[in-house]
């Protein structure tokens, strides 16, 4: 698939090559010559001013070249004083010329080394000089970049693909690109500088304000009051998507919370039992997704977008299993006593923590995001990170499916009963140790895929538990002890709250704050938000 | 039972006078093998065994305070270090003052960190703390009164079970992140550390460790007796009464928040003595002391030990910190968590009331077993404490 | 219904209302119990005898109406259990509660009329006094023999008797026992209406029952609850004789 | 369909049962008296196996199964009305019967009509949790949970106790209505002499883990059983 | 059996420090292995004593006190967060023996028993924020302080601010930040950063994040989007073991300061790594700063014993000042007589494979300040073992402060 698509582009490139090849060749040693020289000394500097002449000196090979910079294939051999694209394919074209470089390629051929300022040239460079390319993604980011550098010269050329341009998006883009330079231009009638704030106005977003904040002082009235109201417009645009930002980060911590937790409503919760091995749990599902996505890196490279899907019932069933050995081996002497579950319990997570530590290291592994997970998206005038928002969704089908499960099936069913009363669910029949080794385990085989989630978001080490045992906790408790109600609204809560305290009171208090909020909030409604009520929990 | 029983006979059980005459033994032992003997006798107690001990002497005492409440009454504090760290902060204040000029900015009057987050004045929780007296006031009075006022809530409100456990961990861990805070004053991270001396004693000379390790053992005496006299009182009974049906007690009549708030505030300024007495020996107090973990470790000494016997729970400090001790060193290091987890894990399914609380079942046992032999008509074992 | 201000009544329930999730247990119930008097309570299942006594015990907050005790003196609904225990109403529970953990001595010890507070118990020395009581008191619900066992060992029916002990322990002036012959034979169904009727003559004692055998043995006033409130009352031959209490109640 | 031989039960060290031997057969009603803490509940104990018998043997139907697990005994169809009835309480009614579902066969997981035919209220109180009913009407729900079981042999502990009168007389029906559907063998264990008379077919009376008098109905001494009841 | 010398090794084995100390136990042990390879020191074989303080820094005193005066080691390599430091100081103290401590820190420190030979802010810290402000780096005019809210963050930044100011850099140009250990929540951090950002003037981020915090703080730049040619964030505790946990590819261009990476092409690290590799079995181990500092710890320590001829402690701690080892980026770094060393710096970008690429590096070698020149209270003070015998000596009042 991927070999390809790479042929293709290649096919592509080394067509647009030949067409600019098919140009009649400048003379040798002209400017874009001279300006290639700047390659071959591997000093950033020189690069610099490589890039911008090799730009000015409107060659058509610029663009291969600047691209191929930008993707570390432009190479350069020192001691022949020579610069080569690698094309995609890995075959070498001489810079100079486009052609497909003679005789076999130098011994001390290197890379053109890049750093932050060359990245930032060479975007605004691309970025010009792709304007018009036939991509309009591509377009998309030419306009976007421009918007971002300003760059006067470049005028002219946006304003010539704004007439060619025909897709909305980047028209938009292209429009808000133009709007930027005129504000900032010193010879622009007050009248286009108007009409350009108005535009930015109109884009209302936080680069949009760092652009009218730094608007020239010496500005024509007119102008002054229409950059003064189109801030203010901007401001409280801002100010409603940071409310809605703020409550989105909320709803995105609050679901790592419920998912961390959520596990623990059924072996802490339903069971009693009070499970401090629980984060182990969650991390036996982070390393499950580790060594899946190994095994796929190293045979099935292809499929690795798919990793997290082979992982997610993998990790259910290696956490459940580990979970089902935990209760078959120790927990199911200790019912009746969930005080001594504690000290097990402790144990058990100090023995897998270690026993996870001997295997993998103790240093962190790297769990890669697969696409569909990476990045972001604009929704108005926030930004969703494509992470979160699967999070999210996949904590509420978590959420819903425990709840159809624990309500609406036999299983389900026995599990309540079991743990209300152990001896007489035997007595009308129930499987009870079963039925105990089928809880423990689907509470630790959602712990896993927990652990599948969070190895999304957070560092998979063997400490990777002990950062949400509390937390977990904490979030049980606050909303009441078996209820996964409780469980849900109190892990949002905390979400919401925290999100929403942190702008202003940095996280560390913020974190302060919602502890002693715990804290007074159990003082008043002494069993959790969603305390069951009533003679049956006094019985 | 309540028996007519001379008080004192009941107060010293055969186990509580076997355990006092150990530590006893212990706490003047160790200083004399340590000063009188010769280095290179095999009698010889090195200094490092001394402060190691001293340590564990601290440890037993915070595992005395938590088993006071979770054994008699049942509160599972998972917050118990915070008490013993404040106590030990409120030394640690105590002991910041004492090095004087000879901090590395010598200032006069302001810690190290102070000078050197750029503090011009000491802040007015540091005041009088040069005072040993102050300090020591403060070593009972602030763990006190954060329990009192803590438990004087949650006790009101009835809050119990579970619902205190978190809580007490919500507390413990607010702290941590608070002293954790370098603006909170108390030296951040780093804690306070780098002590002189001690009432003008030098907290590194051997004389002082040895004291420090003497004071510890009869704090720990001390403690233990006043925890004696409570469980063995009819205090004591209204406690277990408490723990194991709070409302039947409160029908009865008994004011149950009033009971607990007493024993909640007893055990925390236990454990602030505890905390105080740890750092001058250990030389360090640092926001760590307030990790939930440590609580919880705390508290599996109990259950190690035996929950609901006194001597049971310093006993369990003890084998679990020697335990600890031991298997981080040497060609264990690596798999000392194996270790300790496979204590934990056999004590609770092999000895399910912790040590001296299967050694005492067994007795009973043995004993009931024989009256049955004599006379047919025994008393019945106790059933399995209900939690 | 008198007016509370000028009742003379020890116990004075007026328009009392309680309701769980929307299901009202207790329905607009008024009641009242004079001092020195025992009192039969009688009703279907479910009718609200035992939230009545949770309302006045104080573990049940009345969703409206008025709680007095002596003589309109003192407001219940104000209190919680321990003021309400040490104002001198003591209560029996229809699942039997003791403090399995101790033995039946000290489960006696406990009960015993005392200081309450935390120094009193603290600074507590046991008196011969004290032990001839609860010697009486074991000897009189023959738990003698059983007196260091440890209370949760005992049978069913003896934590039964545990329990009226402790309640006479507590020497209270209003006694409310929640079906104390409950499992008894009949012969000590018959003890304990003896026992009852004694205790009766220095006590005030409002007493729950299904059978009737006791109820007609104790020979005192009668009231039946059915749906929270009032159904009838008398002597046990009217209200056994009532229609309606016959209907929900007796069965044909 | 019940025979238990020589059984004795230990707590601890103490005895509480001393070779007792108990037959109950199906379309009989086995009535065991005594006084309190005699070992009436150990005894029922001992049968559905919730505590291990020290000495005798159990059978059912035939099939030893003395050392079998509770679970196993409730699936071959011992049913158990505990006292103090032990319901689920935080499930629901509806949901407490289901759980008496387990030993059945899926085809048959239905709540009979009988149980609310005998028990009105219950179906009233579907939606209600368990925990929240009064003790008269969680005693009502035990038995329907019982019932629900479809058992061979139905052991009942003091259902009586703290039941209104009217109900008590639907329970006496009920026992012997289950008694004539003939499918069953059941043992009720009572204090309410009347109560027992009027059922048993069988009478056993126990005092201090022993049986001290045991008759048919039909030959019954009632002064002997006196006698041996106010021991 | 032979006599040996007995090196203890006081890093954590398990708890949180765990993942970033457990390197620096193998390679002590690596050291040792090499040493004896080639003899031994003085004659005698070296003998590693490893204990495990567990990240609880009271048992660092403890575990310090066992190794010195129950196993008698005559060399400590150890510590790793500056608390477990400051824990174990009074012991080497007390009982007089020597401590190498490898690892960057916030200086403000120099103890007559311990050899710092991690860097001082002075080495990393500054050079840095000087690249950052040079053309080449960037001309970055706001700065956002990012770090975990302990000791070394704070004093960092604080350091950092004075520095910033003096460089004519506003108040309001600057953004300090700090989060709790262990921070997983990145969201509104990193939005603000991006909105503070967003204000016009090139701003980089200087992050001091400690430790686990790091991962889910780069996934979030990631994920928001914010690259390096917008907002660089420079990083002082981020090195090449804790992007092996990463996936880099958007982190490409970020940056991290240190006197050692792994990719800088020289013939004794290139010997170095694979001997490494060799000796842990595995082909992609990799490298990073401490390991360095370790390293050149070890060999400053053999040479000082050799030419004392001694391992007693006064006589080696009398030896150290002035001895030089090369490091392993084709430099010679010299223990300078306030106990710390001598250190090229290195700016490094982050590269797809997680690897460093040197953007910039000083001129020299850079000696550590004990004494920061930035802060009021530390401008006067000065640390000389040699001629002043004092780690903290008042050049105003001509005093040596503290009674040490
Ligand atoms: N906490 C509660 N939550 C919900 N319903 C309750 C609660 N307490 C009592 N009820 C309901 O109130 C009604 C009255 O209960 P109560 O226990 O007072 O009856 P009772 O008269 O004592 O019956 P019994 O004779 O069976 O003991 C019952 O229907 C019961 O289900
Ligand atoms: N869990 C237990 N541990 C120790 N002894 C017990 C236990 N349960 C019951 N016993 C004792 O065993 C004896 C028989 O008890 P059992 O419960 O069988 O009596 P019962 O005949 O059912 O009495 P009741 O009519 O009061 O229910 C009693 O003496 C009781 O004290
Ligand atoms: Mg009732
Ligand atoms: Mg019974």
């Amino acid at each position: 698939m991927r070999a390809l698509y790479d042929r293709i582009t290649a096919l592509v490139f080394a067509l647009g090559l030949l067409i600019a090849v098919a140009v009649p060749v400048p003379s040798a040693a002209g400017p874009y010559e001279d300006a290639l020289a700047g390659f071959t000394t591997d000093d950033f500097a020189d690069t610099f001013d490589a890039i911008d002449a090799v730009v000015a000196s409107g060659n058509p090979l610029a663009t291969p070249v600047l691209e191929a910079l930008q993707d570390s294939r432009l190479q350069f051999s020192a001691a022949e004083k020579k610069v080569f694209i690698k094309t995609k394919d890995a075959a070498l074209l001489d810079a100079a010329t486009g052609q497909p470089a003679a005789g076999p390629p130098p011994a001390d051929l290197e890379n053109v080394r890049l750093n932050n300022r060359l990245r930032g040239a060479l975007n605004g460079a691309i970025g010009a000089l792709t304007l018009m390319a036939p991509d309009p993604a591509r377009r998309l980011s030419a306009a976007q970049s421009v918007f971002r550098t300003r760059d006067a010269t470049v005028l002219p050329a946006v304003e010539k693909a704004l007439e060619a341009e025909t897709n909305a998006r980047v028209k938009k883009a292209l429009n808000e690109a133009r709007a930027a330079i005129i504000v900032l231009a010193e010879d622009s009638s007050a009248d286009d500088k108007i009409a350009a704030i108005a535009v930015i106005r109109e884009r209302s977003d936080q680069e949009s304000l760092a652009l009218m904040a730094g608007l020239p002082a010496n500005l024509a009235p007119e102008v002054r009051a229409a950059a003064t109201d189109a801030v203010a417009k901007i401001q409280s645009n801002l100010a409603i998507w940071r409310t809605v930002q703020n409550f989105w980060y909320g709803l995105s911590l609050g679901s790592v919370l419920l998912l961390a937790a959520i596990g623990l409503a059924i072996t802490f919760g339903v069971m009693g039992v009070i499970n401090m091995a629980h984060g182990e749990m969650v991390m036996l599902g982070a390393y499950t997704t580790y060594v899946v996505q190994e095994f796929i890196r190293t045979r099935f490279p292809e499929l690795f977008d798919y990793s997290l899907a082979f992982a997610l019932p993998l990790a259910f069933m290696f956490a459940g299993a580990v979970g089902i050995l935990i209760e078959r081996t120790v927990i199911r002497y200790l019912y009746g006593r969930p005080l001594e579950t504690l000290l097990a319990t402790w144990g058990i997570s100090l023995v897998l923590m270690q026993a996870v530590r001997a295997v993998f290291g103790p240093t962190n592994k790297e769990v890669g995001n697969p696409s569909w997970m990476s990045g972001a998206f604009d929704l108005g005038g926030i930004l969703i990170t494509y992470n979160r928002m699967w999070i999210i969704i996949f904590t509420g089908i978590v959420f819903v499916a425990l709840l159809a499960m624990l309500r609406y099936t036999r299983l389900g069913l026995e599990m309540r009963a079991v743990t209300q009363n152990r001896q007489m669910a035997a007595a009308v029949g129930i499987r009870t140790a079963r039925i105990d080794a089928l809880t423990f385990g689907l509470g630790s085989g959602i712990a896993g895929i927990a652990g599948v989630a969070l190895s999304q978001i957070d560092n998979v080490s063997p400490n990777l538990g002990q950062g949400y045992i509390i937390d977990s906790f904490m979030v049980v408790v606050f909303g009441g002890v078996g209820n996964l109600w409780g469980t849900l609204v109190g892990a949002l809560t905390l979400g919401i709250a925290n999100k929403f305290l942190e702008p202003f009171a940095g996280a560390v208090l913020a974190k302060i704050a919602i502890l002693v909020f715990i804290i007074l909030f159990i003082q008043k409604r002494p069993r959790g938000m969603f305390a069951l009520k009533g003679r049956a929990i006094e019985a | 039972m309540l028996t007519s029983r001379h008080p004192l006979i009941h107060l010293l059980d055969r186990g509580a006078v076997l355990f006092l005459v150990l530590l006893g033994a212990f706490a003047i032992a160790i200083p004399v093998l340590n000063l009188l003997v010769p280095a290179e006798s095999g009698f010889h107690v090195s200094t490092y065994l001394v402060s190691l001990f001293g340590k564990y002497v601290c440890y037993g005492l915070l595992a005395l305070s938590i088993d006071l409440i979770w054994g008699y009454v049942g509160i599972l504090s998972l917050g118990h270090g915070a008490f013993f760290a404040l106590g030990g902060y409120a030394m640690g204040m105590y002991l910041m003052r004492q090095i004087g000029t000879r901090g590395v900015y010598a200032d006069p009057i302001l810690p190290d960190f102070m000078v050197f987050l750029n503090w011009k004045e000491l802040p007015f929780f540091w005041y009088f703390f040069d005072h040993f007296a102050y300090a020591a006031l403060m070593v009972l009075l602030v763990p006190g009164l954060l329990a009192f006022v803590f438990g004087w809530f949650a006790f009101r409100s009835r809050v119990t079970g579970v619902y205190l456990s978190i809580i007490t961990q919500a507390l413990t861990y607010a702290l941590l992140l608070a002293f954790f805070r370098n603006d909170f004053g108390f030296g951040g991270n780093n804690g306070l550390t780098d002590f002189k001396d001690i009432l003008g004693f030098n907290v590194q000379s051997e004389a002082t460790r040895n004291s420090l390790f003497f004071i510890s053992c009869l704090m720990l005496a001390i403690c233990f007796l006043i925890c004696r006299a409570i469980v063995t009182s009819k205090f004591g009974k209204v406690l277990v009464a408490i723990r194991d049906a709070e409302s039947r007690t409160r029908f009865l009549g008994y004011r149950v928040e009033a009971y607990k708030l007493f024993v909640f505030t007893l055990s925390a300024c236990m454990a602030g003595i505890a905390g105080a007495l740890y750092v001058p020996q250990v030389g360090i107090i640092n926001p760590g002391e307030f990790a939930p973990a440590n609580s919880i470790e705390a508290v599996i000494w109990v259950a190690v030990g035996g929950r609901g016997t006194l001597t049971g729970a310093v006993l369990g400090a003890f084998v679990v910190n020697y335990a600890k001790t031991y298997f981080t060193s040497g060609f264990l290091a690596e798999y000392w968590l194996f270790m300790l987890g496979a204590l934990f894990i056999g004590t609770t399914l092999f000895m399910p009331r912790g040590i001296i609380g299967t050694y005492n079942h067994w007795r009973a046992n043995r004993a009931e077993r024989k009256d049955a032999e004599r006379d047919g008509a025994p008393p019945l074992a106790s059933p399995s404490a209900a939690e | 219904m008198v007016d509370r201000q000028t009742t003379s009544a020890l116990l004075y329930l007026d328009g009392i209302s309680v309701s769980f999730d929307g299901f009202r247990a207790l329905n607009e119930l008024s009641f009242i119990v004079e001092p020195g008097e025992m009192r039969a309570i009688i009703g279907p299942n479910g009718a609200g005898k035992t939230t009545m006594m949770d309302v006045i015990t104080g573990k049940t907050r009345p969703d409206s109406g008025d709680v007095y005790f002596q003589e309109g003196t003192v407001d219940l609904s104000k209190l919680d259990e321990t003021e309400i225990a040490e104002l001198g109403i003591g209560r029996k529970f229809q699942k039997p509660t003791v403090f399995e953990m101790h033995t039946v001595e000290d489960n006696l010890q406990l009960a015993l009329k005392n200081d309450r507070g935390v120094r009193a118990t603290l600074l507590w020395r046991s008196s011969a006094d004290q032990e001839r009581r609860i010697d009486a008191l074991l000897d009189r619900v023959r738990l003698k023999p059983l007196r260091s066992r440890v209370a949760g060992s005992l049978s069913h029916g003896q934590k039964q008797w545990l329990e009226i002990a402790m309640l006479l322990a507590q020497d209270p002036k209003l006694l409310l026992v929640d079906e104390p012959v409950a499992g008894m034979t009949d012969v000590e169904t018959m003890q304990t209406a003896e026992l009852l009727k004694e205790i009766n003559r220095h006590h005030t004692v409002v007493v729950v029952e299904h059978d009737m055998a006791f109820v007609r043995e104790l020979g005192v006033k009668v009231t039946c609850l059915h749906e929270g409130s009032v159904l009838a009352e008398g002597s046990i031959d009217d209200v056994s004789t009532d229609e309606r209490v016959v209907e929900v109640y007796l069965g044909r | 369909m019940l025979e238990a031989t020589n059984i004795s039960l230990h707590y601890g060290a103490a005895q509480a049962l001393r070779g007792i031997s108990l037959n109950a057969e199906v379309g009989k009603v086995t009535c065991v008296l005594g006084r309190n803490g005699v070992g009436k509940t150990s005894l029922l104990r001992a049968i559905v196996g919730q505590r291990p018998v020290s000495g005798g043997t159990i059978k059912l139907g035939g099939a030893d199964i003395t050392r079998m697990a509770t679970v196993d005994r409730a699936r071959s169809g011992i049913a158990f009305v505990p006292q103090g009835r032990e319901i689920f309480p935080l499930l629901t009614v509806e949901e407490n019967l289901e759980t008496a579902f387990a030993p059945l066969k899926r085809a048959d997981r239905k709540i009979p009509d009988d149980v609310f035919t005998l028990f009105p209220v219950l179906k009233s109180m579907l939606g209600r949790r368990g925990g929240d009913l009064s003790g008269g009407q969680q005693q009502q729900l035990a038995i329907g949970r019982a019932l629900t079981m479809r058992p061979r042999l139905l052991l009942l502990d003091e259902p009586t106790e703290g039941i209104q009168p009217s109900i008590i007389k639907d329970i006496g029906r009920a026992i012997s209505y289950l008694r004539s559907l003939g499918g069953m063998a059941i043992v009720l264990v009572e204090q309410y002499l009347d109560f027992a008379q009027e059922l048993g077919d069988h009478l056993v009376v126990m005092d201090r883990g022993s049986i001290v008098y045991e008759s048919d109905k039909a030959n019954l001494d009632e002064a002997a059983l006196k006698r041996a009841l106010a021991i | 059996a032979q006599e040996t010398i007995k090196v203890g090794v006081l890093h954590s084995l398990s708890g949180t420090m765990a993942i970033s100390e457990t390197t620096l136990k193998d390679t002590v042990l690596f050291m040792i292995d090499e040493q004896n390879k080639k003899g031994g020191v003085l004659g005698k074989k070296l003998e590693a004593v490893v204990v495990d303080p567990a990240s609880n820094w009271p048992l660092f005193a403890e575990k310090a006190r066992e190794l010195i005066s129950k196993e008698k080691v005559q060399v400590v390599f150890g510590c790793w967060t500056s608390v477990s430091r400051k824990s174990v100081l009074p012991v080497f103290k007390e009982l007089n023996s020597i401590l190498f401590y490898p690892v960057q820190y916030e200086g403000e420190e120099s103890e007559r028993n311990v050899f710092y030979t991690g860097a001082a802010p002075n080495q990393q810290a500054i050079p840095a924020v000087d690249y950052l402000m040079s053309k080449e780096g960037g001309s970055v005019k706001r700065w956002v302080l990012a770090g975990t809210d302990y000791v070394y963050p704070r004093t960092t930044n604080r350091i950092l601010e004075a520095y910033l100011k003096s460089k004519g850099v506003a108040e309001a140009d600057i953004m300090i930040n700090y989060t709790p250990f262990g921070h997983s929540d990145w969201q509104t951090i990193v939005s603000d950063i991006k909105k503070f950002g967003s204000a016009g003037k090139k701003t980089a981020v200087v992050s001091t994040i400690n430790g686990d915090a790091n991962v889910p703080f780069y996934k979030e730049l990631g994920n928001q989007g914010i690259k390096a040619t917008d907002i660089p964030v420079v990083a002082f505790s981020v090195g090449e073991e804790e992007l092996a946990g990463l996936d880099t590819k958007p982190l490409l261009g970020h940056l991290a300061a240190w006197n050692y990476f792994q990719s800088i092409k020289d013939k004794g690290n290139a010997e170095f790594i694979k001997k490494w590799q060799a000796f842990t079995k595995n082909p992609k181990r990799t490298t990073n700063d401490p390991m360095e500092a370790t390293v050149i710890g070890f060999n400053m320590w053999v040479k000082a014993v050799e030419k004392a001829k001694t391992t007693d402690a006064d006589k080696v701690i009398a030896a150290l000042p002035g001895i030089e080892a090369p490091n392993l980026t084709g430099g010679i770094s010299k223990m300078l007589p306030n106990h710390h060393i001598t250190k090229p710096v290195f700016v490094g970008e982050i590269r797809a494979d997680g690897q460093f690429d040197v953007v910039w590096k000083t001129k020299g070698l850079v000696p550590g300040d004990a004494w920061t020149d930035f802060l009021p209270g530390s401008k006067d003070l000065d640390a000389d073992w040699v001629d002043l015998k004092c780690g903290n000596y008042n050049k105003v009042t001509k005093k040596c402060g503290g009674a040490s």
